[in-house]
């Protein structure tokens, strides 16, 4: 039992936490439809969806076909005209077959139509390497998103903003965008019961530190944590600040923490050039805290490489806790 | 009263909805040509895709719409945007880039909507409707209403992998949902025969279980008969078709167009088979209009067309500063 | 000699080929089981697609080819790959993640290619390689060389755009190239029936006014047959065909696979129609081995893959330090 | 007569010395072929590939359906099999058709087969707003391939250089993509006749100055030298640089700027977010040049919406003369 107003919290995995937000969205709003490849009898190639085509039937959990232009296009068109539909990429990869409805319609629509539409759609991207799936399974593409004004984009680092953050994205009249990414599938957590929303459009700050800002996303957040605990021992406080959203990006928090420390690490998974930690940097360059920095800022992401099928040189193509490390102490020591 | 020659359109609708059909289709013809001398004019700042000669298809394909059912469009739009009820003065205001347009000056002629009369909008991206439509219609179908939805296309939209996967997924899931192809014989300068492997687009249908029918897209009862017909079976739940109509656009793609493609003898011949004249010679031999009935409402329609573009001449600008406006729904949402 | 019962590839194949044929099949079918030893071992870091019960497809596609003629393959290639003349030890390399595979252990299993066999590679997105493929033969055609190219998809990749617009260009460019959809009645746990509005993909053909024919798939001469027609229709310059061998996996779509979508009978039953089975059946009613040479031959093939993959194994890994290499042509061209 | 030695130039379009280049490519090499949409008897939609079709016949420039995915998929197809494919998109937006084919396959082909194939294609993208045609075809979508590792990515402001860059990226083994703004097509300049290659990854100083760096990316670069010209005449000694490629980004040069002016100002009319000058500011923030900089890093990108329809409001969406002088301007008297 849980003392009165404290929610009830329960350790779920992060495809369980997904699961969850999408089986309580089902169960609340007959509006609400799961779409994409294999998502029902076969449970997700993930097993996020897992056994939820048996509660809601197949005219709910909507098994596509192999069709990721058109899938996704239906969702948009079914938002646009009374449905809240959730369509899962298999891969994150695939939806460069269906940039176009995305970016050209469910990104756009409200805007060319002078505010006469919204398109509540919310699609999920799994995403990232390190599953042996070489380079068309493996790709983080977070980024172009992220460069798409008219979308929202996130990345939950824990099961409860893996929830928390579907949930707001139904909530939300405007198209979001979630990458999960596949290794945190399994990763487990405390996760509220019930329904509640994790704001989009705020970063979190893992941990408090005055010696340097670690602004990191996705599955480099866990990374970021410890190293952190690592350099603690070594007398290096680093604050982590898990991104969260992309689009929009939390400047305050991340600014804040800057003008603290004094000093800016990114990590990220996906390629270095045009990355999100591209951004954060410059973002930090071009405001006020530019005063505040006592070091360049250094960026640490994916490898100028496709991801490689071998797990050695899989590994060796995006940062990894001894890089990170690496960086944070010569960042400590002034040798950046 | 009537017999076995007696077009649909006469055996199905009564003389004061054919009135209106026609007058719809001399408001697109003087539409368009408004539109033209608009542009001549330099009151159009981007570029424009006129349906002249395809008036047929827009407003016999809407026939047996309500506003409750859907439609989406293309970036040659206007016709079927007027077709399903739409406020001509607002059209203008898009198209000269006005605050009080359809899309408040946001879209211009490639993406006028009108969602309060169930169209979805025109779209710049060639073959970008036809997911949405199956999107709608599966909507309607899930919230069980009983709205159809129906697609306009163009003969080029035809090859994009959009169409495949639309009209698959639309008759696996058998949504109520009717594709129309407005095959003008050219994608911009590509005509069928060099583009598409089968010659009629509507053969198509097979490769999705749908029945596929080619009609004359210049005869406005052949395409009522046709749409009315895929409209009542979707709305039995009896799943999506496929319709042709064969049509011609007078005037080049757009405004950047030298005709180099076909002949001026082609474009002449399309021309002698002008739906209005056709349709307004049907009409005249049903006894339901006459030739002066039929001048005035031509010369209503030029009228009607007259003031809507000089109200929305007059029509105020967006403010500059209000550029990012409405990118999200709650402003300021977003970076 | 021969009567009109006399299959089409005993008639046409000399003895010593069709033995090699069936060399081949034993080795698919030795290659899947070893890749999946592997897996069970811990050998493989990553996921695969076992071709088990679908070798009459790959080899009978492959007969009519020659090294210069080219093929396209999907994440469940090792079977194309065999047929097409592949080094067992290179691919179970590449399997392993080894410096000598054929990808120097980047590509791994959905990307293994042997270019200097005519093997464009297999293809880790579903419908990718068919606009590759036709690509291959607008080269061919451009070049004046007479190789045609043979592209496997399988069911599911019929319903992705790329295969529409792939089937559309090569029709109307005429081009050499062979459309074999190889359909196993599932893409991952989705029927055919649930994701295609047709009953036979091979009716798809139609749209794209190129000849469609179903075979068995599991039938080599029925395979054979139907692909070495549509080759030399291809490298006669008549243009494209599509050919859908209907087939099966044993095996669960990839090491993921519960099977929940399909029943114990179901696959059982797909088991009794061995096309290996069926295959020695065929020559030996015909005299061109006895129960023994096919022992033999089977046993040679497990040897040759047993040896094959200890090689593979004991061979070098990649340097991790070069792990960047060969993104560009000239090492170091780009940031 | 020129003098021996310095070669012969002419006043060309944009659009003619793409024409020129693809006329020298298509007679000296009959692997060569043009593919697009009403690239033939058209002339394309810009016109750019004019009457070619008419001198090297239909089998050589080749009208595609509107099929963009199988379109760029046949030119990679035939890349990879002998032919030397330009692929004109009509416009840069329905490459988002075309992602699959661009990302997957060209790009990482030749890394995923461990380097033994290679993808020598040429795709041209015609981007970029200014012509009244609204959010979906006036995107400038470059970052995106610029976040692409197996591709290069290049972005000619003149005459000169779009003639140039398109033969080098003929001779490249390796995929090019082409960004071409659709108002610089009429712009002319001296161009040199015959078979010359501009250096992929190679930026340009198209003005020498001390007091600051402005960075420039394709129409931007005419925009920052009319705006150098008006700052020389209030006394301050703007350098231009334009970039030109974005994969591989010209480092030494943009660095060995900054070390000397000391000032930074990226200006690009694509998505501010995530966009170039993202990657230019960040890539100067971690570098040593960090250490000269005496102001924050300015950035001037396009603003975080599609672009309207509307003239005013098109203008008021990228960065224009008054935006980058005004930046320029505050930058130079501290008050950035
Ligand atoms: C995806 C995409 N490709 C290309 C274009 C450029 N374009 C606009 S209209 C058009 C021709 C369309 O032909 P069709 O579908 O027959 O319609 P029509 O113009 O004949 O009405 C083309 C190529 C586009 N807008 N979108
Ligand atoms: C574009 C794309 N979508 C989805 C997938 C995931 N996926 C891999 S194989 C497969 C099933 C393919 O079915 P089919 O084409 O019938 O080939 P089979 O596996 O039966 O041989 C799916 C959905 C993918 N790899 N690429
Ligand atoms: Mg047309
Ligand atoms: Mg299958």
């Amino acid at each position: 039992m849980n003392a009165p107003g404290v929610p009830e919290t329960r350790e779920l995995s992060y495809a369980q936490a997904i699961r969850e937000a999408m089986d309580i969205a089902l169960a609340e709003d007959e509006r609400v439809v799961l779409m994409g490849e294999d998502i029902g009898v076969y449970g997700g190639a993930f097993q996020v969806t897992g056994d939820l085509v048996e509660k809601y039937g197949t005219e709910r959990v909507i098994d596509t076909p192999i069709s990721e232009l058109g899938g996704a296009g239906v969702a948009v068109g079914a938002a646009l005209t009374g449905l809240r539909p959730i369509f899962e990429f298999q891969f994150s990869d695939f939806a460069t077959l269906a940039m176009e409805q995305i970016v050209n319609q469910a990104a756009k629509l409200r805007f060319m139509l002078g505010g006469a539409v919204s398109v509540p759609v919310v699609m999920r991207f799994p995403a990232g390497s390190g599953t042996g799936a070489a380079a068309q399974h493996s790709q983080s593409l977070e980024a172009w998103l992220g460069h798409v004004p008219g979308l929202k984009v996130v990345q939950p680092s824990t099961p409860e903003d893996a929830k928390g953050l579907l949930l707001a994205a139904l909530d939300d009249p405007d198209p979001v965008m979630i990458f999960e990414h596949k290794l945190l599938y399994k990763s487990k957590g405390r996760v509220p019961a019930g329904r509640y929303a994790t704001p989009i459009g705020k970063a979190a700050i893992r941990r408090e530190g005055r010696d340097m800002t670690i602004v990191a996303t996705s599955i480099m957040v866990l990374k970021a944590l410890e190293v952190a605990k690592t350099l603690e021992a070594e007398g290096i406080d680093a604050e982590v600040i898990d991104l969260r959203s992309i689009r929009p990006i939390d400047r305050n928090t991340v600014l804040a923490s800057v003008r603290r420390t004094g000093r800016l690490i990114c990590v990220y998974e996906g390629v270095k050039t045009l990355g999100i930690g591209a951004e954060i940097s410059a973002m930090v360059a071009e405001s006020d805290a530019f005063d505040f920095l006592e070091s360049p800022i250094v960026r640490l992401g994916g490898a100028e490489a496709p991801i490689p099928y071998n797990p050695e040189l899989e590994k060796a193509v995006v940062p990894q806790i001894p890089d990170i490390l690496d960086a944070a102490r010569r960042m400590a020591n002034g040798q950046v | 009263m009537f017999d076995e020659n007696t077009p649909y359109a006469v055996r199905t609708y009564a003389p004061e909805v054919l009135i209106k059909a026609l007058q719809k289709m001399y408001l697109i013809r003087k539409f368009e040509e408004g539109a033209e001398d608009s542009y001549t004019r330099g009151l159009i700042h981007g570029t424009m895709h006129l349906s002249i000669g395809q008036e047929a298809s827009a407003v016999g394909a809407c026939m047996s719409l309500t506003d409750d059912d859907k439609i989406t469009s293309t970036h040659r739009g206007h016709g079927h945007c007027v077709a399903k009820g739409a406020d001509l003065t607002k059209m203008f205001a898009e198209f000269f880039g006005k605050e009080t347009g359809y899309c408040k000056g946001r879209g211009g002629s490639m993406h006028i909507a009108d969602p309060s009369k169930g169209n979805l909008g025109a779209n710049g991206i060639v073959g970008g409707g036809l997911p949405i439509a199956v999107g709608a219609a599966l909507s309607a179908k899930r919230l069980g209403l009983d709205d159809v939805t129906v697609c306009f296309f163009g003969d080029g939209a035809n090859n994009e992998g959009a169409f495949h996967e639309a009209l698959n997924m639309a008759a696996i899931w058998r949504l109520p949902v009717v594709f129309v192809c407005e095959n003008n014989k050219y994608g911009m300068s590509t005509s069928i025969e060099r583009s598409t492997a089968v010659k009629n687009i509507a053969d198509r249908a097979a490769a999705y279980d749908m029945p596929g029918v080619t009609v004359n897209g210049n005869d406005f009862s052949a395409v009522a008969q046709a749409v009315d017909r895929a409209v009542t079976r979707a709305r039995k739940g009896d799943g999506p078709s496929l319709i042709e109509n064969l049509t011609y656009r007078w005037r080049g793609h757009s405004k950047s167009d030298r005709n180099r493609y076909r002949t001026k003898e082609e474009i002449a011949a399309w021309q002698a088979r002008d739906p209005i004249v056709r349709m307004g010679e049907m009409l005249i031999e049903h006894g339901i209009l006459d030739q002066n009935g039929i001048s005035k409402i031509e010369a209503a329609a030029a009228a009607t067309i007259e003031a809507a573009i000089a109200e929305a001449k007059a029509s105020p600008d967006p403010h500059v500063d209000q550029a990012t406006r409405d990118v999200y729904s709650q402003s300021g949402a977003a970076a």
